[in-house]
């Protein structure tokens, strides 16, 4: 009869990649063996033993999936795994995105969109209709659009030069596809993208009235709500819920988000 | 509903027994302020040496499963920006403003005097210095510093669950002035990732704190209680009402918790303090001073 | 598969290196026995004083959720049954023997190398020593008495985790003519009731072993591999074998348990081995000397 | 978000006395307002704040029941309970009887009897045919007779001086009812009382080859295995499991225990 020791599913454990793909010159996915039970926008640690640790978004869950720019030390680092090499991954933390209403409008901004693809998903099976509004500055920079287009989601693409889709910024296809809901009430933005192009959105959304979840991000240390590193300002439109007073100059990513919600 | 108001001192009456320990979010006077509007009856900054310290890589922490381990390096702005911060919490707190208990940390006597001097400038409500583990003479001397340069305000001596002889190194500090002791700070630990065959932190060791914490803090508590007559700030492993009882029965007057966010979030002042009630409710207790040590009596 | 064999010293050569920890059924022959069939490389019996000492009332110990707490009172039979009681040992155990380590424990000089002299009568494999926790003088002399009256038989410097300066502790040990250290003798801890308003144990505190104990062990055993080169005796909430791994990667030579057997009965020994070697297998190691103190190359 | 803290289930908890029956003179039993989940042979330590703690065993789970007959310190106290009053419990530990074959011949002396209840409810529902049999110096130390008399169970009754049943020892009927069974290897002993007449019941089960189920007594500290104090040698006729090496001269009650398995 043995006993069963204690919680230790929080530590970090060892996962092994299984497929590597190419999402664009700077981006790519891996796809790990393991699974790991998570909700879209949550985000998990990867550690990288000997040269530190970063959050990345679940891009999916069964198999666990992560998509990854290649802009500095760790995901530059993580650029060079091939099938077969190992990574050190804890979580899932933080809160998710809710699935909410009869319409979904997806904002991913550059590597940003790595999460949409799993809230996609999951939104399609509980028969959501979902747009999808991925922006970036050139068209190898986009990601995951190969994937979308295998959705039945509304698809719309934009990059500043114009080398893919709409030349502009994701906010226009995205204030036109706001403008033409029947009932606004019952549809919610979902964007994961750059402090600015969040407020962005958020201010955008203030203006029509609708729903939105943004997920955050911020530099992180503990990723356990108790540095205090990963703290920002909620913007104005945001409501501090009453059961968590001063939150909302106070908002730790790690813990209270990195999905906030405004409705 | 039984009396909950504790009057640490002269100077200083909390509204609850409830405090945010040092460390937790303590440098973000933001974040201080979401302690108080959460129901800390009393904050505490982070431990701030004379000049910045950047803090260490990740991973700097991690829940081990049976509670947590940290090592952020001693992150902390310095003490000149510290006075600013407490500034900047009481300014931005308004209204909910609670006590703020501004902590110092040195390796020596000069630099602990040197940033008594300095962290008064901000008028904390008290000044909690960390003692050294086991050196008497050293402990004598460093508490007599603070107590010097602290003029009027009161100061707490913050000592580890590794300090040898703990109920004697808190008499030494009381008989030096201090006039609290707040125990306890954590324990050296080190988390090893067999797979890798590296220690998980970057600096390798850190500090062990939460639920496996609290019996060890419990033995130190009861260890300091019968040697002092000051009031002790308990700590260490408190996640729930039933904790704080606990540790309050061993002899603490009032009781920090810092852990506890991380398992209950912010709501874990309200949530422990509720719980708390409801024990002293249907136990019978009427206040603090009915709990405070009874299982000594 | 991978070699376990252990050669600790030109007179002892263990099959595997898990052994069982002092204190755990290390007051029976019959229960030595039972450890030794069941897979313990070698057998230590529990802390021997010069005269016996009858224990204490219930409660004794309790799973408390992160660990265990127990505290026996030092119950012991006295160095002179502990003698025959090795002997029995031997004697029932036959064929399936393995080496025994005669644990002593003492408050001062005169009385270790008195409790050395007698229990070398039994001719333990190794005979170890329980060190006060930080008097560096005290620790140099209780050595020197024990390495001088032990004679050709190797000894054991055992070190609490409370130990100040650890690695230096350790040291000294070495320089005085310890053959091994063993690491650690678990922390002092109290459980209270709430409900009851008392201590839970009957001596009121105790000492915390198990998982809780694992993170702290292992920095103990990290500071002492860099500062001796004597094998170390680790142990201190080891009951898998990815904490067996772990404990050698931070410098253990061989593992002792104890909690384990609450946790896993005394099929632990086993268990934990098939764990252990499973865990060489898949990660590549072919010997023990290649995962002792790993993490430091 | 809250997360669950620890395996904190073995420690000791509360309990609230809801009544209290006379069994006898020297015996009664405690019902408790809390249930305990738990199987018939399985023991529970009971605390007494300031005073001390002890092993009893489970004698109704559901409320949780406990049978004590008053011969010292512990027992004597919990003997003044009344309904309202509070006891310190954790548990249960060890392992219990496990239900076999078709006939069932529960044996208890004294306040041995008191697992035997639960038991031969347990059995009862399993559809076992159940024999009972108590056995008490005098007919004022007899246990839970009223209990058995009201279950579908054949009851057989001893004392040594003849004020109740038979005169005689308890084995005069077992063996009686052993030599009348069909088939003795589909039967089963399950005995609960002094380590004598443990020893006696499983010589006279020897001679007929008959399984039989023993639960020990002994003086417990730990309750976990680890001190040794609980620990008895077993009867020549018990075969030492493959898995447990020299666990024939070292019997742990607390752990190994309290019941024995000879088939
Ligand atoms: C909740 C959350 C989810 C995240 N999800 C993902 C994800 O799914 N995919 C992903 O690739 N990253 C994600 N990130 C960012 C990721 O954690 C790292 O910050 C990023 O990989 C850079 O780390 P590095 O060690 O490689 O770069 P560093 O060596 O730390 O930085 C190198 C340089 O890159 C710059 N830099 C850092 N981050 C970015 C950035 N995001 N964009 C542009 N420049 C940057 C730095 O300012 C610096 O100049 C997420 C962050 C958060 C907080
Ligand atoms: C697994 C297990 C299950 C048990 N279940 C029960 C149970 O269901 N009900 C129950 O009443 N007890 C039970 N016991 C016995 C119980 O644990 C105590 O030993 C008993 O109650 C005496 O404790 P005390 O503190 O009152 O007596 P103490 O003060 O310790 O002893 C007083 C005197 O009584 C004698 N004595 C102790 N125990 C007994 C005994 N069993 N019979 C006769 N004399 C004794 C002692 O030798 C001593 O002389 C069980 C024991 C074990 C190991
Ligand atoms: C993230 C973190 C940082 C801490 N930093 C400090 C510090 O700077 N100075 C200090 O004296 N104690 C510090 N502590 C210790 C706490 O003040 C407290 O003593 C300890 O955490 C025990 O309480 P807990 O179990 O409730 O966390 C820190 C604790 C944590 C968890
Ligand atoms: C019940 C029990 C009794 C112990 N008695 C002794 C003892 O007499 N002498 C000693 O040096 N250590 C004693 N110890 C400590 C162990 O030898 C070991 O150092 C400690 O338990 C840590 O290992 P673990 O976590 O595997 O139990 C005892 C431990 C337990 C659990
Ligand atoms: S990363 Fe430490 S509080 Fe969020
Ligand atoms: S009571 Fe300690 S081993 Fe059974």
């Amino acid at each position: 009869m043995e006993k069963p020791l204690f919680n230790e599913g929080k530590k970090s454990r060892v996962f092994t990649v299984d497929k590597v793909k190419i999402e664009n010159e700077k981006t790519h996915s891996l796809i790990m063996k393991e699974s790991m039970q998570s909700e879209p926008g949550q985000f998990i640690l990867v550690w990288i033993p000997g040269m530190g640790e970063k959050p990345f978004s679940v891009a999916a869950s069964d198999p666990l999936m992560i998509t990854i720019a290649d802009v500095g030390k760790i995901s530059g680092q993580i650029d060079r795994y091939q099938p077969g090499d190992r990574l050190w991954i804890r979580g899932p933390f933080g809160q998710g995105y809710k699935p909410y209403g009869e319409n979904a409008l997806l904002v991913g901004g550059g590597y940003g969109a790595s999460p949409l693809l799993f809230l996609a998903e999951t939104l399609l099976k509980k028969d959501i209709n979902v747009h999808v509004f991925l922006g970036a500055r050139s068209s190898d920079l986009l990601i995951l659009v190969d994937e979308f287009e295998k959705l039945p989601v509304t698809l719309h693409i934009t990059t500043n030069d114009g080398t893919r889709g709409i030349q502009g910024f994701v906010t226009v296809p995205l204030e036109e596809t706001i403008q033409n809901l029947a009932d606004i009430q019952n549809a919610c933005v979902y964007a994961c993208g750059p402090k600015k192009m969040l407020f962005g959105i958020d201010a955008l959304c203030e203006r029509y009235g609708i729903p939105r979840q943004l997920s955050w991000e911020a530099i992180m240390r503990c990723g356990m709500g108790l540095c205090g590193n990963c703290k920002i300002e909620m913007p104005d439109t945001w409501k501090e819920p009453a059961d968590k007073p001063g939150s909302k100059k106070a908002w730790l990513v790690c813990k209270d988000g990195p999905t906030s919600f405004t409705k | 509903m039984p009396d909950f108001s504790c009057r640490l001192s002269d100077q200083i009456q909390l509204k609850t027994p409830i405090i945010l320990a040092s460390g937790v979010s303590g440098n973000s006077d933001s974040l201080l302020v979401r302690a108080a509007k959460s129901g800390a009856a009393a904050v505490t900054t982070k431990s701030c040496t004379l000049k910045y310290r950047p803090g260490t890589d990740n991973p700097a922490s991690s829940d081990w499963g049976c509670g947590l381990i940290t090592n952020l390096g001693m992150t902390n702005p310095g003490v000149d920006s510290m006075v600013y911060l407490i500034n900047a919490y009481r300014q931005k707190a308004a209204d909910s403003v609670v006590p703020v208990i501004a902590n110092i940390y040195a390796d020596n006597v000069e630099e602990f005097a040197d940033l008594t001097a300095k962290i008064k400038l901000a008028q904390p409500d008290i000044v909690e210095f960390v003692l050294p583990d086991h050196d008497q003479g050293l402990i004598a001397e460093i508490t007599a510093a603070v107590r010097a340069n602290a003029g009027t305000i009161p100061i707490s001596a913050k000592i580890s669950a590794t300090c040898v002889a703990i109920g004697k190194t808190a008499r030494t500090a009381q008989d030096k002035g201090a006039n609290f002791i707040t125990a306890v700070n954590p324990i050296p630990g080190m988390l090893i990732d067999a797979f890798a065959a590296k220690p998980f932190l970057s600096l390798q060791s850190g500090w062990i704190t939460g639920p496996s914490l609290k019996p060890i803090a419990l033995k130190c508590i009861s260890d300091i209680y019968k040697e002092v007559s000051i009031p002790i700030i308990g700590m260490g492993g408190v996640s729930s009402g039933l904790d704080m009882a606990e540790m309050m029965l061993a002899g603490a007057s009032i009781v920090g918790i810092g852990s506890a966010i991380y398992y209950r979030g912010y709501e874990a002042f309200t949530k422990i303090l509720e719980e708390f009630e409801t024990f002293m409710n249907t136990e019978g207790y009427n206040n603090l001073a009915e709990i405070c040590g009874k299982i000594w009596r």
